[in-house]
């Protein structure tokens, strides 16, 4: 460790942190635009020009000077004030008056350290400089060249971290400005990241533009149900829509980056629900042929463990004789955070089958009446004599569909692929309709048919998965990984656990 | 997302609309045409309840009775009590710097559907809404629902009896009948209004009994007391009256306080031979003090006034109703019933101005003209005016009233009966005492000059006495 | 203020009486048969003959409210007509009592790339601080209308929508967007 | 017997609740039960930004509203360690005089309503109504004032008001010596409230009075003599101090009073300094329009403190101002965020009002009107 001084306090640095990441540790907060910890170090916007021992009489770039052992660091010298105040100064120079129609603002590091280390009226007297407003950049992002202030963290992330070097600075001067390649659209599926490491409103994702304000919206954490990957991200959401989804850092599963087809995923909680089930209805159909052969259970690998384990002990309390696996179909993967399986649960199904003691069929045959947990990749051949649905979206219609939560607003956990069981919470405020995890569903209609004793809780139902010594409550933010079912062969440069093989 | 209905609205319809400012001679025209009117209205209601009572007069005795019951009660009374509703409303706007009730408009009438004819539909809307209200009676009197019934018949039914005895206009002969605008001729005369008054406790008591309310039953009490209380006071205070004027009868104690009959008959034909002009009234005390009742009994007025507007239940002395307090004995009615009891104390207000104006104001006197109205016009012209001069009179004392009403704070019940009892009762006492005495010793006369003394001391006492220091001379703490 | 006794004459209460029937006496016949201006502004109706009734007949008359009275929300259109408001939603967040309601859209072809598809507000909820025009960093929103929310017969009705707040002269600054900046010169693609 | 006054009674302004157990017509017990306008100030307080607490300080006594913006603006300022413009104070002294005026004419107003004397009521409305125009004038409406800011007022005197002030002031004052005409020698009114709801200078100060109601027993203490806040160390007025404690005295105190903020009003309008009406600071005050609309400094200052509030660092104080009840105290508490982490309001009303069992024991029924309406109960300050 190398100890160093930031204003008068001191610091047990790494020898390989720079100057904002020592004086982040004790809290001091050095401002930066273009630096992050994940990046090269460009040095492009001079606010984190602090002074040190070792170059008496003139500012030195925090994120670029090393700590150095015995070395003091003063973060709010006045020099270092006016330099902060002449820099936020120059990035206004050019900046338009679009804080009202521009996305960022809010969470905008322009607005945080204007009024932090400036808060002083303009001295500019000449006009600003025109640039090109709403540039498509690609289907997730749109640039607008007014407000870049030439960070360079996009380029350098397209560069570094998607490796897909799409984007580039062209033009010189005041004059200079992001862009893509003639004919070569910003389709990286990393692009969305972009948007999010932008200090400034600049890159603005276009799922997200204009739909809410920033500060309207509530985060609240969950897992990423894109695909099996099982990122961690924020939900922002209001009322009962989600708005956004960012990512949210776990070393182990996505660092602090995600896709965008994961930031998508919150279309489907939003859009096309199913809002009200007839519980009435589907009892009244259960009820003649429950304890007598025939009836089959589905569930799709979209269900959180809890709605897996209740399903498999709904069936086992109501006779069921087979049950049904399904799953939506693979899609494209690649070797960082995209996984070819699109179900964050596929994992945690099979978990909570072999704890039942059941065998999985994969297409659905040989039973007259069908009671399917979340229906993606259902397919029937033939119509039932009693099919009733818990289902999330419209799509497939049971004699009676019950709405179903959607992952991201219950209580539950899911595993993904490489066996980390991770907790996600309900982020939603506002219900949705009638809609209810299935594992509730599946206690009410028991309840209905006389039958007790199925799990009344997402913690209950947890606990079917006879997973010793875990509770949901007791699941780590970051996740547990279980062992068991680490897998032989990891994706190139996927993140993993801390000890798994490279 | 979120559905909201939305609104349409055409802005233009409401914004700033100023009137252009009235010009004022077209104000003053206007104000000057609609005195003119409201003096013409009320010549033509004196000539009606006497056309009125000539008219029924021709079907015999009983016809001129049921004439002046129609007449004087069904419409002066009922009338003016209604009209009081109103005018109590707009009167005190004007003593409070407001426009007074002005919302209700004739919308069926097709000229008249904007105007609010200065608030006079309100009197048709208010009768209105009281009859068509829901009539509720409240659970716990269902039990009595004879009695809680009964409570506002007994409140409104003396009342317009009180009027029975109260002459409007001397015995004349008008559209060729001999008539005289008064129900009953009686020997006992006050004694009836007497003993009518005291009914009104009943419907007080009754009604704050039967609603089963706490707060109706406190004023009910209050009421109960008060009235009693007051009764003796009430009647004293005519005592003195009866001394000066020497009888019970009202239409005497009127006819004594101006000229009629064959001395102003007389004194016109005497006129007529010299051919003057004008011709001198001799019931004029020294030739200019008309001989009315305030003349001879200031105090007794006084007291008269003050009494009856606590016989009636009115600010000051409204603690039965109380409104701050407890809300009054008639808390449990609504609907007509409540409307009765509402319309009872301004028929009792009619009545009791009524009363005043024949014992104290002269009646239905003119003072200094009678006789030369008489000269040039003739005995049924001077029966209109005197009418006339009845109901302004009977209007200014309702007034007097009314300012009463809305000049003073509330009493608190024991003060109210620590006036009664311990002020008003002493001093009504030596009022009768004095009276006679002084009538024993120099006759009317000397009551007149004893009541002018009176006045002189009561003018005095206002105008000179003292005022205790104000707040602000006292000095202040300061630092 | 040490206390006074009443004087005799106070005790007997009819000096008072006197008194107080004087000052309302004066009122009513000052008020019966002065001249009722009806000029909204009492503070204006001076002079000889005039009365003192200081009631408004509304709404036959009706006060001026002053410059600055927080009125009824009006959005201020551009010189083009379309609403100055580019749906920042700043007053529906200064909004203490949360009746704004906004939902934004996007111009194709103009400089100004926000506006409001949905631009709604609750008078009902509404308490009239005023902080949305305080707030307005774009002088779209203003409460300078010198009428008041209307009453309505019915809770929805009250909720004014951008066609019904759209009114009033329109205002242009020197700083606005439209006014200094070149039109767009590359339309989204 | 037991009467039940309230929630809803004529006389119960504010919907406060009297549970009386009466002994024919004399009280024997009063318990007042409040919460009837609870609207939750401090839970309200604590969701909304530092200068969106404005509008509810309106409705704490809204029959004074500025004097409370004023009393709470000053904890606001107290925690930034900031102080607003020397006309800004004036603007402050003179609007918060004016409210109080307002507040004793309306407390005067509702003594003689309770008591019967409807006049006086209307003349002392009629009177506050002048007032209150001028205030609407000045703040843009008559009671929902929310008309200070951090470091200063909302809005400067509109053109012409100072004189729109001076002519209604005479016949503000005319009315008040109606009223006093009216009411103050009249024995009625005199038996009504003379020697009713004495409370002893000693009591009065355990229970926490303050305001006209402790002066009324004759303690001296105004917060504006006592603890100069704003400008008033520079003006010249007095205390009027009573000698019993009765409503009497309650009565006659606030009628002085409204004679001395009279003057307050009129020593304000000759002294005013010109100048800025708020401080230029962008932290704590909104930038000028103009900065806002042009400028990108000015609009981001204008973000900031609009969806964050103002950065208030952490901290605590409590507050005390003259309202006109009584000492009006705001116990502030910043966690350096931009809203309030709690807001207590010291409300000059309850402990007033919580002595009303004490004062009203032993006296009619008829004498619990005048005594409630002299301490002059305020249901917004009451129950916040």
């Amino acid at each position: 460790m190398t100890k160093v001084f930031v204003d008068g306090r001191e610091v047990e640095a790494d020898p390989r942190d720079n100057l904002i990441e020592a004086a982040r540790r004790i809290g001091v907060a050095i401002p930066y635009f273009c630096y992050h910890p994940r990046l090269s170090i460009a040095g492009q916007c001079r606010m984190c020009l602090v002074e040190t021992s070792d170059a008496p009489g003139r500012l030195v770039p925090g994120c670029q000077v090393r700590v150095k052992e015995g070395m003091k660091v003063v973060t709010s010298s006045p020099a270092v004030r006016d330099n902060q105040r002449g820099c936020m100064e120059f990035h206004l120079i050019n900046h338009p008056v679009d804080c009202a129609i521009c996305d960022q603002s809010g969470e905008c590091k322009l607005q945080d350290y204007y009024m932090e280390f400036d808060h002083q009226p303009s001295r500019i007297r000449t006009s600003k400089l025109n640039k090109p407003k709403r540039e498509i950049f690609g289907p997730l992002v749109v640039y607008d060249a007014e407000r870049c202030i030439m960070c360079t963290r996009c380029v350098r992330f397209m560069d570094e971290i998607a490796q897909e070097p799409q984007l580039a600075v062209v033009d010189r001067g005041s004059h200079s400005l992001i862009s893509t390649f003639p004919g070569q659209p910003l389709d990286s599926k990393y692009s969305g990241n972009t948007v999010d490491i932008c200090p400034v409103g600049a890159l603005l994702n276009r799922d997200f533009r204009f739909q809410s304000r920033v500060w309207f919206v509530e985060k609240s954490p969950a897992v990423c149900t894109g695909c099996a990957n099982g990122c961690n991200v924020y939900l922002e959401s209001r009322g009962n829509l989600i708005y956004r989804l960012l990512p949210r850092r776990n070393e182990e599963v996505n660092q602090v980056w995600m896709c965008d087809e994961g930031r998508l995923t919150h279309h489907e909680t939003n859009e096309k629900r199913v809002e009200q089930g007839d519980l009435a209805r589907a009892i009244e159909l259960l009820r003649p042929i429950a304890g007598k052969p025939g009836i089959g259970i589905s569930l799709s690998a979209q269900c959180t463990n809890e709605e897996a384990a209740a399903a498999f002990d709904f069936g086992a309390r109501i006779g069921a004789e087979k049950y049904f696996f399904t799953a939506r179909l693979d899609g494209d993967g690649d070797d960082f955070l995209i996984r070819q399986d699109k179900n964050p649960n596929r994992r945690g199904v099979e978990l909570a089958a072999r704890a039942a003691g059941v065998t999985l069929h994969d297409s659905v045959e040989g039973i007259k009446a069908l009671v399917a947990f979340r229906t993606d990749g259902l397919l029937l051949e033939k119509p039932l004599e009693v099919f009733i649905a818990i289902a999330q979206n419209q799509g497939i219609e049971g004699q009676v569909t019950l709405p179903c939560q959607s992952v991201y607003e219950q209580d539950g956990s899911v595993i993904n692929y490489y066996g980390r069981l991770q907790r996600t919470w309900p982020g939603v405020p506002a219900e949705r309709g009638e809609s209810a995890p299935a594992w509730s569903w599946a206690e009410r209609i028991l309840a209905g048919l006389g039958i007790a004793g199925a799990p009344r809780s997402a913690a209950a139902a947890f606990d079917l998965l006879g997973l010793p010594g875990l509770k949901l409550e007791a699941i780590p933010e970051e996740g547990v990984v279980l062992e068991q079912l680490l897998p032989a062969q990891w994706p190139k440069r996927a993140p993993r656990p801390a000890g798994a093989a490279r | 997302m979120i559905e909201t209905p939305t609104a349409r609205l055409a802005f233009e319809d409401f914004g700033p609309a100023i009137p252009p400012r009235p010009a004022f001679g077209r104000w003053l025209a206007g104000t000057i045409a609609g005195w003119t009117a409201f003096v013409a209205f009320l010549l033509f209601i004196s000539w009606l309840l006497l056309a009125i009572a000539a008219l029924f007069a021709r079907l015999g005795p009983i016809g001129a009775a049921v004439g002046n019951i129609v007449g004087l009660i069904l419409i002066l009374v009922m009338v003016t009590a209604t009209l009081l509703t109103m005018a109590d409303r707009k009167w005190s706007a004007l003593m409070q710097d407001r426009v007074g009730p002005n919302r209700a408009r004739l919308s069926i009438i097709p000229g008249l559907r904007n105007r609010p004819l200065k608030g006079i539909p309100h009197v048709l809307a208010d009768v209105l809404k009281m009859l068509f209200k829901e009539d509720f009676i409240p659970e716990g009197a269902m039990n009595n629902k004879v009695l809680f019934n009964l409570a506002p018949l007994l409140a409104f039914a003396p009342a317009f009896m009180l009027f029975a005895i109260v002459p409007v206009s001397p015995e004349v002969t008008f559209l060729g009948q001999r008539i005289q605008l008064q129900v009953a001729r009686v020997d006992w005369g006050i004694l009836y209004v007497f003993a009518l008054a005291s009914l009104a406790v009943f419907a007080t008591a009754l009604a704050g009994w039967t609603s089963d309310n706490k707060l109706a039953l406190l004023g009910g009490l209050r009421a109960s007391a008060q009235l009693i209380s007051y009764e003796v006071t009430l009647g004293l205070t005519l005592v003195g009256a009866f001394i000066a004027f020497g009888t019970l009868r009202l239409e005497e104690m009127a006819r004594l306080q101006g000229m009629l009959g064959p001395a102003l008959r007389s004194a016109v034909v005497l006129a007529a031979r010299a051919g003057d002009f004008l011709v001198r009234d001799d019931s004029v005390l020294f030739g200019w003090l008309p001989s009315w009742g305030f003349v001879y009994q200031p105090i007794g007025m006084i007291l008269f006034l003050v009494a009856a507007q606590a016989e009636i239940k009115r600010a000051p002395f409204d603690t039965p109703e109380g409104e701050s307090e407890i809300i009054g004995y008639f808390l449990e009615y609504s609907g007509l019933k409540s409307g009765l009891f509402l319309i009872a104390e301004y028929a009792e207000t009619v009545v009791v101005a009524g009363i005043v104006t024949t014992i104290f104001l002269g009646g239905y006197h003119l003072p200094f003209i009678e006789p030369t109205v008489v000269r040039h016009f003739d005995f049924a012209w001077l029966s209109v005016f005197q009418v006339f001069a009845f109901i302004v009179k009977m209007l200014f004392i309702i007034w007097v009233m009314f300012v009463v009403r809305w000049a003073f704070p509330r009493f608190r019940y024991d003060q109210i009966m620590r006036l009664g009892w311990k002020m008003m009762l002493p001093i009504s006492l030596f009022n009768v005492a004095l009276t006679a005495g002084i009538f024993l010793w120099a006759g009317r006369e000397g009551l007149a000059w004893m009541g002018g003394i009176e006045w002189l001391a009561i003018i005095a006492f206002v105008a000179l006495s003292a005022r205790a220091p104000r707040a602000e001379e006292a000095p202040h703490a300061s630092h | 203020m040490p206390r006074t006794d009443l004087s005799p004459g106070e005790r007997l209460y009819l000096r008072e009486a006197v008194r107080g029937m004087g000052v309302l006496a004066r009122h009513f016949w000052k008020n019966l048969f002065g001249f009722r201006d009806p000029a909204p502004e009492v503070m204006e109706r001076k002079g000889r003959g005039v009365n003192l009734v200081s009631t408004i007949n509304y709404p036959e008359e009706r006060k001026e409210y002053p410059p600055g009275y927080r009125g009824m929300h009006r959005l201020v259109p551009r010189l083009d007509g379309k609403p100055r408001c580019v749906a920042c939603y700043m007053c529906a967040t200064a909004c203490p009592a949360q009746c704004i309601y906004i939902e934004a859209g996007e111009y194709e072809e103009e400089a100004i790339e926000k506006y409001p598809v949905r631009f709604e507000i609750d008078e009902l909820r509404c308490i009239v601080c005023g902080f949305c025009v305080e707030a307005c960093p774009k002088d779209a929103i203003r409460m300078d209308t010198g009428t008041h929310a209307p009453a309505v017969l019915s809770r929805p009705l009250a909720v004014f929508d951008k066609e019904s707040l759209l009114r009033g002269p329109a205002v242009e600054h020197s700083t606005d967007v439209l006014t200094y900046r070149v039109p767009l010169k590359t339309p989204p693609r | 017997m037991t009467v039940n006054l309230g929630p809803s009674h004529p006389a119960m302004h504010g919907t406060v609740r009297l549970i009386v157990t009466l002994d024919g017509e004399t009280i024997v017990e009063a318990v007042p039960e409040i919460g009837f306008l609870h609207r939750g100030f401090s839970k309200s307080s604590e969701h909304s930004t530092w200068h969106q607490v404005l509008p509810y300080t309106d409705r704490l006594n809204y029959v004074s509203p500025i004097l409370n913006n004023v009393g709470y603006i000053m904890g606001v300022e107290k925690l930034l360690g900031i102080k607003d413009t020397e006309r800004s104070q004036y603007l402050r002294v003179l609007a918060g005089e004016i409210s109080r005026i307002t507040d004793h004419l309306t407390c005067i107003g509702a003594i003689g309503l309770e008591l019967g004397a409807f006049t006086v009521f209307l003349y002392a409305m009629e009177a506050r109504e002048l007032l209150w125009d001028r205030i609407s004038e000045l703040t843009g409406a008559r009671v929902t004032t929310s008309w200070t800011r951090v470091g200063g007022v909302a809005s400067d005197l509109p053109p012409g008001w100072e004189q729109k002030l001076r002519d209604c002031l005479p016949r503000v004052m005319e009315l008040t010596g109606e009223v006093d005409t009216l009411l103050t020698r009249n024995r009625i009114f005199i038996d009504r409230t003379r020697g009713i709801g004495v409370l002893s200078a000693e009591e009065a100060v355990d229970w926490g009075f303050t305001g006209p109601c402790l002066r009324a027993t004759g303690v001296n203490y105004d917060v504006r003599k006592a603890h100069p806040y704003l400008v008033y160390d520079r003006m010249d007025f007095e205390v009027p101090l009573g000698a019993s404690g009765d409503t009497y005295d309650r009565y006659i105190l606030r009628l002085e009073e409204i004679r001395q903020s009279h003057r307050i009003v009129l020593q304000c309008l000759e002294q005013m300094p010109p100048g800025p009406i708020l401080i230029d600071d962008w932290r704590y005050a909104l930038p000028p329009k103009k900065e806002v609309f042009g400028s990108i400094e000015g609009v981001m200052a204008h973000f900031k403190l609009i969806t964050e509030g103002i950065q208030v660092p952490p901290g605590e104080v409590y507050v005390y101002t003259e309202g006109a009840n009584g000492e009006l105290g705001f116990h502030l508490v910043s966690n350096g965020k931009g809203k309030p982490y709690a807001i207590q309001v010291r409300g000059p009303g309850l402990p007033i009002l919580s002595a009303l069992p004490r004062l009203i024991k032993g006296h009619a029924i008829a004498d619990l009107i005048p005594i409630f309406d002299s301490i002059n109960m305020i249901g917004g300050e009451v129950e916040q």
